[in-house]
């Protein structure tokens, strides 16, 4: 099916070029998207193509401009906010929580958000303690939202359209480490939104992963099939909702399960992973449910302790391993 | 320049007033029957914003307000017995009772909420009137919150992308004073709220907001200005409010003879007198209308009282729109 | 030890007027702490007795106060932040993440944060969508901070003592139904910061709760005693750090546990309780720990369905005999 | 008003410009030699700000920067050795190697960061100025921020509650005139950054950052009426950054007429002639004082590569202040 290989970076920009090609309804907004082609070069081209109206640059008002987004998609459109980084998103957090996720709801049925909110996320570039975060889990846990994580060059290229034509607000994260990963872009028309994908099938554990974590994990995979231990690896895709069935059918299959999650540990997704594993197939268990998370520090600046504060292979292998008894 | 309303004007304009006061004042009784919980924030006394505005609107324009709405609903023309009912929690409310006194919606007059968070709907007011831009519509997006609202971040970033991509939005500060138990010259290093346009180079203008023929002068200048495309205008009503913040606070914020002071210039009071020294309202016509505002209240409670609770087992629709239903 | 009875409010009063009487560098800062006395009425009086000096009420700028609190902290103060809600803390929630919980490990230690920030969270007072959330956990997330959720009149009597003695800053959750519970107000001089409580013992079954759920999982407790099952009831006090020992001491022993959380289900603490019990003592569990929380969705006004929305006795009961296979 | 500097302290002034811009001009090599990773915000143009302003401090004021502050860390006295540790991730690095770049902190000077967030160092400032007010110190928190971060929520919120307080705070604008990419003119209606202090009754000035004497004077006004208790100041100087945002970008959202027409008007070069033609400075002060600056920064390249790793058992160190040391 491997038509081409492409980088990330690159299959994120044909989708926002079709997307707003497609639909004369969506529009890109956020800081630097425009004239300096985004922080990270996703949007570069864009406003030459499609002009300031549908590509638009805004002030440094994360809280209005993407409360702003909220108020064009009750308008009417169809807007992609570009948020530079999770780590801004905060600031915009009160407009995505109380309004974008809650609107709904409140109002009874009324109205509906469909906004797309795009963030990079992630360590790995040395940017420190105030770039670095992977909040994901702030955002999956909030009801209203569906969030996802591209993860493969494919999935960037397609999930942007199924996360347009959703009715409500997406938030898709986009690791930082993936923009320059070069990678096949499979020839199919659309990717779902939501459920996991099998990434690499295997009898003895599975490995849960998502977004930046997913080369790590494959790459921990194959180090493990060098030692005659065959890993599933299951890339979740959407962080929210999970997709249950996916992850109990290979966890109940291989009875053991290793979660890998750029988070810091406390609190993280692989907590609620880890959690319902356990309501959903406690008794086809054979060891307990393992974590690769963050430390829970403030990601540092030089590179051995960055590299020693996020998941690695080696911490992946040996986790695998420990679940299967072979530590 | 808004021309004298006809006496019919006059007539619609005094019932709008009549409507809310008598709405809330029938809040405050069904809240202390218990049949009303949560907060709740009435508007007596601001009358003359909601009313000297709201009727100016094309049906097409859209509305964001506060959780101290109710008198914006009514005025916008939302059913006073899905008000009611949206208050008593019953799914014949107009926000099927999911959102309460704070989260009136109507999809159909283009309502979108009863924010409470303070400041929070000023950025959604800049994407719905970015919609209608981007989507060449000729309307106005009317924002209305409360001088507090004016220290918040949004504010000033909202104000400031309005006002830089000349955006058909309405901001309307109804400045009654307080912000909870906060008097605004211990909130704002600069209590002229109008004044802070300049730092968008805005236009914007202050009114007397217990004046009803004023604010709508003031109001139609302001549309006017938006709707003819020439960028973002603040105006700010200066208003008090006659009762608490919500339901029951003690008001020892604030002096006696400061409320007595305002009460003194009730809008509703002020407008009859000034309509009828202009010849446009008889001298019975507050009474009579106000007979048929009871009973419309009247009405509106029974409705209420009749509505229906919404299933435990739709609690968790509408979560998404594709809920199943 | 049972000196006397107060409620929760009184009890945070006197915690809060003798914070101010015993150290000059302590006050109190936010919306209508002062003239109006608290949003909740916590802080009535503190303005009269201690002036404007010490009892500020701010603008509604909650970034900016509680970033000046911050830097008041920097500077050599003792403050007390007061958000009125959680609901209201996204709008600070960059500066204390990415200032508060951060600076210290991003200066290399040269600097620390003594600030306490207090804010009221849950749901039950029929307040919506936009007033009800418990976002404990996006705040137990967070490495740096320390959290706390006072449950008892004598936790709320003596946990800000403790948070302002701790170099480092701890946000304390004070649930809204409580503020009107009377309790015993024990008679003791201090109590810890962290370190959890077994508010009931019992063998059969370890429900575990904080804040707000705490009164309702005695009220189970009870119930289930009546039907013959003998709950162990622990209060977490402390949400971050978790208190893993006393935890996994309780349920080592009862082989059983239920959650209780007000948080949304999906990316809860209770899905970090649970998985830490199952990380550590999996093999002494005859049934995988239930989770008690609050259904995803934006809180609703109407009782009947805040109700449903929010965990309650009946299901805490019914979790707990689901454990126990009396289901 | 600041009087004209002697010739001891013009020569101490063009000394810091030299420092930073030779330091700069370092930094950005050893990011090409890969020793310096991450992002890289150099200061080179807008030296004059910083040398301007940071000298007239007491000792004892606190001091708020940006990602951009290598230019205040090495005028406030941290030394230069440990700053370039700093960025090449040392523990011998004035934050232990851990900030880099975006985070310088000095206890020692208070330095209180190196803020990465933008507008996030207002409010640290507003509290900083707040603790020394409620101590009775006679101190001055001085916050730069760039232009860009005007129009942040937190600017907006920072200033009111600093006026309102009257806090000894003095907010420094380097509006070198692009955020990023974003021209001023397409992120602010309103382009004047120092007029916004109006809405917040606050004193203001523009000045032109180029020119040191310029901004020293304008400094001094802004620090007497902040130390005497007249409340805070907002000083907005224009400039211009003679490189890329970070440390690569194409460059392509500004003219090269623009950026030449910046480049004519060095600070450092501004300076010395000035000084020159007031006597304060000998004709070969620079080439003397360019040697002796080249050599401090071979010094601090060298101590930086003799700089050691922290340990990776110290990853979870100083999370809290009371972890095991
Ligand atoms: C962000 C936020 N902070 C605090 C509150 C609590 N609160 C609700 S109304 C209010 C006062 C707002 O005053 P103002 O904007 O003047 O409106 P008014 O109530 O006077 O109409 C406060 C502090 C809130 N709802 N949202
Ligand atoms: C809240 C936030 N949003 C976005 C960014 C990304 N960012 C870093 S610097 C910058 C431009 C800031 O421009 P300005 O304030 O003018 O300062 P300058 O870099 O020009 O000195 C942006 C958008 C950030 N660090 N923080
Ligand atoms: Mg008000
Ligand atoms: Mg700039």
């Amino acid at each position: 099916m491997s038509a081409a290989t492409c980088t990330y970076r690159e299959a994120m920009r044909q989708a926002l070029r079709q997307a707003l090609a497609d639909d004369p309804r969506v529009f890109l907004m956020g800081e630097d998207v425009g004239r300096y082609g985004g922080c990270y070069a996703v949007s570069k081209g864009l406003l030459e193509e499609f002009g300031e109206d549908r590509v638009r640059d805004t002030p440094l008002s994360e809280s209005t401009f993407t409360g702003a987004g909220i108020g064009a998609a009750l308008g009417g459109l169809r807007p992609i906010v570009e948020i530079m980084t999770v780590n801004f998103s905060l600031l915009a957090l009160d407009q995505i929580l109380n309004n974008a996720a809650t609107l709904r709801h409140m109002s009874g049925g009324q109205v509906s958000v469909p906004l797309v909110i795009r963030m990079a996320t992630g360590a790995g570039r040395q940017l420190a303690a105030q770039h670095s975060h992977s909040l994901e889990n702030i955002y999956a846990h909030i009801p209203g939202l569906k969030v996802i994580a591209p993860a493969t060059v494919t999935d960037a290229r397609h999930m942007l359209a199924a996360a347009l034509a959703d009715p409500d607000p997406v938030i898709v994260f986009e690791h930082v480490m993936l923009y320059n990963a070069d990678g096949p872009l499979d020839a199919v028309e659309s990717v779902p939104l939501g459920g996991a994908a099998v990434r690499r099938p295997g009898r003895d554990v599975t490995l849960i992963t998502y977004g930046g974590s997913l080369p790590k994990t494959l790459t921990a995979a194959e180090q493990l099939a060098g030692d005659g231990i065959e890993a599933e690896v299951i890339d979740l895709r959407c962080l929210r909702p999970l997709d249950d069935a996916t992850i109990m059918a290979s966890v109940g299959r291989t009875r053991r399960a290793v979660i890998v999650d750029e988070g810091w540990r406390s609190g993280s997704l692989a907590a609620e992973i880890s959690a319902r594993i356990v309501e959903q197939v406690f008794y086809d268990l054979d060891a307990p449910p393992a974590r690769v998370c963050s430390a829970e520090v403030p990601i540092p600046y030089p590179k051995h302790l960055e590299d020693a504060a996020l998941p690695q292979v080696d911490g992946i292998v040996a986790a695998a391993r420990g679940v299967l008894g072979r530590g | 320049m808004a021309p004298l309303p006809d006496a019919g004007t006059a007539h619609a304009l005094l019932r709008h007033m009549l409507r809310i006061r008598a709405f809330e004042d029938a809040c405050a009784e069904q809240y202390s029957a218990t049949r009303i919980r949560g907060f709740l924030h009435l508007y007596n006394g601001e009358e003359a914003i909601a009313a000297g505005i709201i009727p100016l609107l094309d049906a097409a324009d859209a509305i964001v307000a506060t959780y101290r709405e109710h008198g914006h609903a009514l005025v916008r023309g939302v059913d006073m017995g899905a008000v009611m009912a949206e208050m008593f929690g019953m799914q014949e409310g107009c926000s099927r009772g999911r959102g309460g006194s704070m989260h009136l919606f109507d999809a159909a007059t283009r309502l979108y909420g009863g924010n409470a968070i303070v400041a929070g709907g000023l950025p959604l007011t800049v994407g719905l009137a970015l919609a209608d831009a981007m989507q060449q519509r000729p309307q106005v997006s009317v924002c209305f919150f409360g001088e507090g609202a004016a220290a918040e971040g949004e504010f000033h970033e909202s104000l400031n992308l309005a006002a830089l991509w000349k955006l058909p939005a309405l901001f309307v500060c109804e400045n009654n004073q307080y912000a909870m138990g906060t008097a605004l010259a211990r909130s704002e290093a600069e209590t002229d709220i109008h004044l802070k346009a300049r730092s968008y180079g805005l236009a914007s203008a202050a009114v007397d907001g217990m004046d009803l023929l004023a604010v709508r002068e003031a109001a139609q200048t302001a549309i006017d200005h938006v709707r003819g495309g020439h960028g973002p205008y603040l105006l700010e009503c200066h208003t008090f409010r006659f009762r608490a913040h919500s339901m029951f606070d003690s008001q020892l914020y604030r002096d006696k003879t400061e409320v007595a002071r305002w009460r003194a210039r009730d809008p509703i009071d002020l407008f009859e007198r000034e309509a009828r020294s202009l010849g446009l309202l008889a001298d019975d016509a507050r009474t009579a209308l106000q007979a048929e505002v009871d009973a419309e209240v009247a009405a509106a409670v029974a409705f209420a009282e009749a509505g229906t609770l919404e299933p435990v087992d739709r609690l968790t629709h509408d979560v998404y729109t594709d809920t199943p239903a």
